[in-house]
């Protein structure tokens, strides 16, 4: 009797942390995607975004979320695989035991954090010695680049170091170095717990609002060059959402549901690629 | 010219990048944390963490912020933990690893790397408008409470499929129920899993502020319910310094910001540690 | 259950003190005078907690007619439908337009300021300036700031989309003080000693040309109202419209709406 | 010995399929009151399986079953399923040890059923311990994490855990598996001891031991039961020559 109740409460719980998702993904939708009709799809991924003047084109911010997202990457999948390799395969157990938690326990500093350091250090910097108005693509790249670090070297170890003993053993005993078994035998083996590392950094880079609102200057132009200002996706939401009203409020959640297939996109790839789930 | 770089010769050239790149990466990390405890530990002072917070943040202190924060998070969590748990012992311990808990179990992967800003954007539309619960704590934690459901749902159910089938055997074979076995067996022992989940969501709803700053708003005033609306330190520091309406309050904000949630996370792993040690 | 319990006992023991305070909502040009307004006025009501949040001109009318907040704020006038609300007059603002504190131009006609922000101008020096970038900054979509500039300012030109976009007064000035090829336009009482208000076809926008609408690029600061004010709402718009009230708004820079008459 | 023994299970026509693999096959047997009754037989041959049908473990397996299983009498569907466990004690071939203290493993089948008063349940538990020779061992470190015993002492410690429940029928299913010779016996010997108070049903590899212990001896084979005899018959003349093989190590 008390175990039926209590199945059903746990079905009853489990059916409204569900419905809460579920109601979400769709009030997003039901929220956006009328508009999307109503305007076209041309109109929709147009160059050109004026909501007050009626326009809807989201596609420069596309271009400055990918521009942004793929800098980021740039920056924080060199470091961040170094990184990785340096603390799996070539420092002691002791480095190993210190830095590994230290550096998960930085992937928690807030994303305003690092924006802020954007303001305070990396903008002027840039504005003084390359030139631009320092909020720019490079801004957002570096930013973002460190704010993905951790998750990147924490997953990447992860797979590194769960590549089997014998696999290195077997390299040696072939008369490999140590850095041709990284290369040729052990990035091969853990590749889909890196790519797995690389897709959910880029989700979170693709993601992230305020810290690129500090640091991207927010112009609607496409940039010419990493040092031109970007708007992404995200920051037009958070930019305008407060004053936004009917059709223009109606073109953010389209944007929202926009950004909304992207990542599920990349979980799903994420997901795919590591066979995470039985 | 070409140059024939032995293996001896590849791997200390590697070695030495490897070990640059990784000093490089370390060193902006600290070096990002110690420049806002260097500008802000200055500003750091018992005035500073219990005064009420005037003139927009150039003056007095953050106490409102805290408390804010503090309510924010506590009620998220509270409204998260149980959901969140409940869902992930239904799941592996009565849906027999069907379809049904494939899709869950997907559409909870999925969400949990959706953008805070889409939070946010529901939130405000559907809490604060829609249901007309205003800017308000209560907005603030519903939102974030359904942004950590999912971290929460994924890490219990991993831990909670950890637990050995043995045990529950045993307590079966004991004569205990369903309930019995979930509640004395199942839980205790996934229990550390189950804590980094929610320790993770903690975290992740301290420093959030695209989610907070149109749900929970950004009144300074001291909250006194969950109606009230309130600036959690995260969004207080993102309006200081991006607005330059004081930048040493805004070094002081972030290293409160950052203490706690340094404190909050290896809280997590010494709790975790001592628990391993005891039953593992 | 526990859970449960906890929950139940944080609604119940704050839901009544929901009465207890007055929550005021709208344009971020006028939350931190209002701010100042409502920190005086609490201390001299100390029973009544105000609470004043950001959001927008927009979203503050609409929260005030969905009951969301007591008092909305907006920085522009109403339009439309929108003028079914009871509307206050608490101040007048002036707009000026910002440059860096060491940007030797003082003085810009409106049309050299069109130009700038419709991307028609690229360089200082076309202005007389130093050799350098002109950085243009703006407001977002739907702000009211950006509203009055465009109407005030721009005429029938549009706004180009290589300007950088702010989301509030105070971004915008963070960005022109630290920026030496910025420029900006922030609500006057919010410019401080890092940047320059410039004159406008040689009007200065100082209290006196504001007062005597030389200086025309002004909007109102009003708060709005669902219903006739009563009780502590009424309280607090008395308090406003008061000497005291005025005096704090007067003294960050605002027109006093005693003066405007003048 | 000549009347009739006290018929404590009986099992009819049992029929146990995990989904579409059937994995006991019309298997009839009785089990009489104060024996050890030995189930040898090679792998796959259903050894477990019974057990697990007997105290409907095999429900949380999500199999099926048919046929029918009576304790003194009773249907067992008709038990309470809590009850039934309770009565129908099983002991697994790895010793399992609940996370927790030696104690707290001792006390959670108790506090299950009854509300108990610590006095009560201080003596039961030291009982129990006692009668599964663990006691000595044990007795200054209650509070101990269970992990930290021996194997052995851990086996054990799951024998005094399901006799703390005052059980009526111990299944044994291969407990000394991973165990030495020295705990083997120990745990034999608590065994032989306990014969006097209840029921065993003893599945084991090793035919030896069904030999050194149990009174009656059942050989399984691929799901069917071939023969169920006295020990001695079964190891001496054996009516099926299939279970003579097995016996002598010819297969299995």
């Amino acid at each position: 009797m008390k175990d039926k109740i209590a199945e059903k409460l746990l079905l009853f719980i489990a059916f409204s942390a569900i419905g809460s998702l579920l109601l979400i993904t769709f009030f997003i939708f039901q929220q956006g995607i009328p508009l999307i009709f109503k305007i076209g799809l041309s109109n929709f991924f147009s160059m050109h975004w004026s909501p007050t003047r009626g326009q809807f084109g989201i596609l420069s911010m596309i271009i400055g979320s990918l521009m942004v997202t793929v800098g980021a990457l740039i920056v924080g999948i060199p470091f961040g695989l170094a990184c990785a390799i340096y603390l799996a395969e070539f420092s002691s157990k002791m480095v190993q035991k210190t830095l590994k938690p230290i550096i998960e326990l930085l992937a928690g500093i807030p994303s305003v954090v690092y924006g802020f350091i954007g303001i305070v250090i990396l903008v002027p910097f840039i504005r003084t010695h390359f030139g631009g108005p320092g909020f720019s693509v490079l801004a957002s790249s570096i930013i973002l680049g460190i704010m993905i670090l951790p998750t990147i070297v924490s997953i990447s170890y992860d797979s590194l170091v769960a590549v089997p003993n014998t696999y290195r053993e077997g390299s040696y005993a072939l008369g490999a170095t140590k850095w041709q078994t990284v290369v040729k035998l052990l990035i091969p083996a853990a590749r889909s717990g890196i790519v797995a590392g690389i897709i959910l950094g880029m989700g979170r880079a693709i993601g992230e609002t305020m810290a690129v609102i500090m640091v991207a200057g927010n112009a609607l132009k496409i940039p010419h060059s990493i040092l031109d200002s970007v708007r992404t996706l995200t920051s037009t939401i958070a930019l305008e959402l407060g004053y936004a009203t009917g059709d223009h409020r109606a073109a953010l959640f389209a944007c929202g549901a926009f950004l909304f297939i992207i990542i599920t996109i990349l979980n799903i790839i994420a997901i795919r690629v590591t066979g995470h789930r039985e | 010219m070409t140059f024939r770089i032995g293996p001896r010769t590849s791997q200390i050239i590697a070695y030495i990048i490897l070990l640059l790149m990784t000093i490089i990466t370390i060193i902006v990390l600290f070096f990002i944390i110690g420049y806002v405890f260097k500008n802000g530990f200055a500003q750091l002072s018992l005035e500073f963490l219990t005064d009420r917070t005037r003139e927009m943040g150039k003056e007095g202190g953050i106490l409102p912020s805290i408390i804010g924060t503090l309510f924010v998070t506590v009620l998220a969590v509270i409204i998260a933990t149980p959901l969140g748990v409940g869902s992930a012992v239904y799941l592996v311990e009565y849906t027999r690893g069907g379809l049904l808990r494939r899709i869950i179990s997907f559409g909870a992967d999925c969400l949990a790397g959706v953008p805070s800003i889409i939070f946010g954007l529901f939130g405000f539309i559907f809490f604060v408008i829609q249901l007309k619960l205003g800017w308000s704590i209560l907005s603030g934690s519903l939102t974030l409470a359904v942004m950590i459901i999912p971290t929460i749902i994924r890490t219990s159910e991993e831990a909670i499929k950890a637990v050995p089938l043995s045990y529950r055997e045993i307590s079966y074979s004991l004569g205990g129920g369903k309930l019995d076995t979930i509640w004395k067996v199942v839980l205790p022992t996934s229990l550390p899993g189950i804590l980094t989940g929610v320790i993770l969501g903690i975290g992740r709803a301290i420093g959030e502020t695209a989610a907070v700053i149109f749900t929970a708003g950004s009144s300074l005033g001291m909250p006194t319910s969950v109606f009230s609306s309130t600036r959690t330190l995260a969004v207080h520091f993102y309006i200081l310094a991006r607005e330059g309406i004081s930048m040493e309050k805004a070094y002081g904000t972030a290293t409160v910001l950052i203490i706690i949630i340094l404190f909050v996370n290896f809280v997590a792993y010494r709790l975790m540690h001592r628990f391993m040690e005891r039953y593992y | 259950m526990r859970y449960l319990a906890i929950v139940c006992m944080l609604l119940l023991t704050t839901c009544s003190q929901r009465k207890g305070g007055i929550i005021i909502a709208g344009s971020t040009s006028v939350q931190p005078f209002i701010e100042r307004v409502a920190e005086r006025f609490t201390e001299e009501n100390p029973g009544i907690q105000v609470n004043v949040q950001g959001g927008g001109s927009t979203a503050g009318i609409q929260a005030t007619f969905n009951n969301i907040c007591h008092i909305g704020v907006s920085s522009r006038n109403l339009k439309g439908s929108e003028k079914a609300l009871h509307e206050f007059l608490i101040a007048v603002d002036g707009i000026a337009i910002i440059v860096h504190k060491d940007n030797p131009i003082d003085d810009l006609t409106i049309e050299q300021i069109q130009g700038i922000f419709a991307g028609t101008h690229k360089d200082w020096s076309e202005l007389g300036g130093e050799s350098g970038e002109i950085i243009p900054v703006t407001r977002e979509e739907g702000s009211g700031t950006r509203g009055a500039f465009e109407d005030m300012v721009m005429g029938d030109q549009i706004i180009s989309d290589a300007c950088l976009v702010q989301d509030s007064n105070g971004a915008v000035r963070e960005i022109i003080a630290t920026t030496p090829q910025g420029i900006g336009y922030i609500s006057v009482g919010l410019v401080d000693e890092r940047e320059k208000a410039l004159a406008i076809d040689g009007v200065k926008p100082t209290l006196a040309n504001l007062l005597s609408s030389q200086y025309g690029f002004t909007r109102p600061f009003l708060l709005l109202l669902l219903e006739e004010p009563s009780g502590k709402v009424k309280k607090f718009i008395e308090f406003a419209l008061s000497k005291k009230g005025q005096d704090i708004l007067k003294s960050d820079g605002l027109i006093s709406v005693t003066e405007i008459g003048k | 010995m000549n009347r009739q023994k006290m018929m404590k299970i009986s099992v009819e026509q049992l029929n146990l399929f995990y989904g579409q693999n059937q994995v006991l096959k019309n298997v009839s047997l009785e089990v009489y009151e104060k024996e050890i009754l030995g189930v040898i037989g090679p792998a796959n041959a259903g050894k477990s399986s019974l057990l697990r049908a007997l105290n409907r473990l095999y429900e949380i397996d999500y199999a099926r079953i048919s046929g029918k299983i009576r304790l003194d009498g009773e249907d067992i569907f008709d038990i309470p399923i809590n009850d039934l466990r309770r009565r129908v004690g099983l002991i697994f071939a790895t010793p399992v040890v609940l996370p927790g203290t030696i104690f707290k493993n001792m006390s959670y089948g108790l506090k299950l059923h009854r509300k108990i008063k610590k006095q009560e349940l201080n003596d039961i538990v030291a009982d129990a311990l006692k009668a599964a020779n663990l006691w000595e061992e044990v007795k200054d470190r209650l509070y101990e994490s269970a992990s930290t015993l021996s194997g052995g002492q851990q086996q054990r410690l799951c024998i005094a855990r399901t006799l703390a429940m005052n059980p009526e029928v111990i299944m044994m299913d291969e407990p000394c598996s991973g165990l030495d010779p020295i705990s083997t016996a120990k745990i034999e010997a608590t065994m032989l001891e306990l014969k006097k108070t209840y029921t065993f049903i003893l599945v084991t590899n090793n035919t030896k031991q069904a030999a050194r212990t149990a009174d009656r001896t059942a050989f399984f084979l691929a799901g069917e039961l071939i023969e169920i005899n006295k020990t001695e018959k079964i190891f001496t003349k054996p009516d099926d020559p299939r279970t003579d093989d097995y016996i002598r190590g010819r297969f299995g």
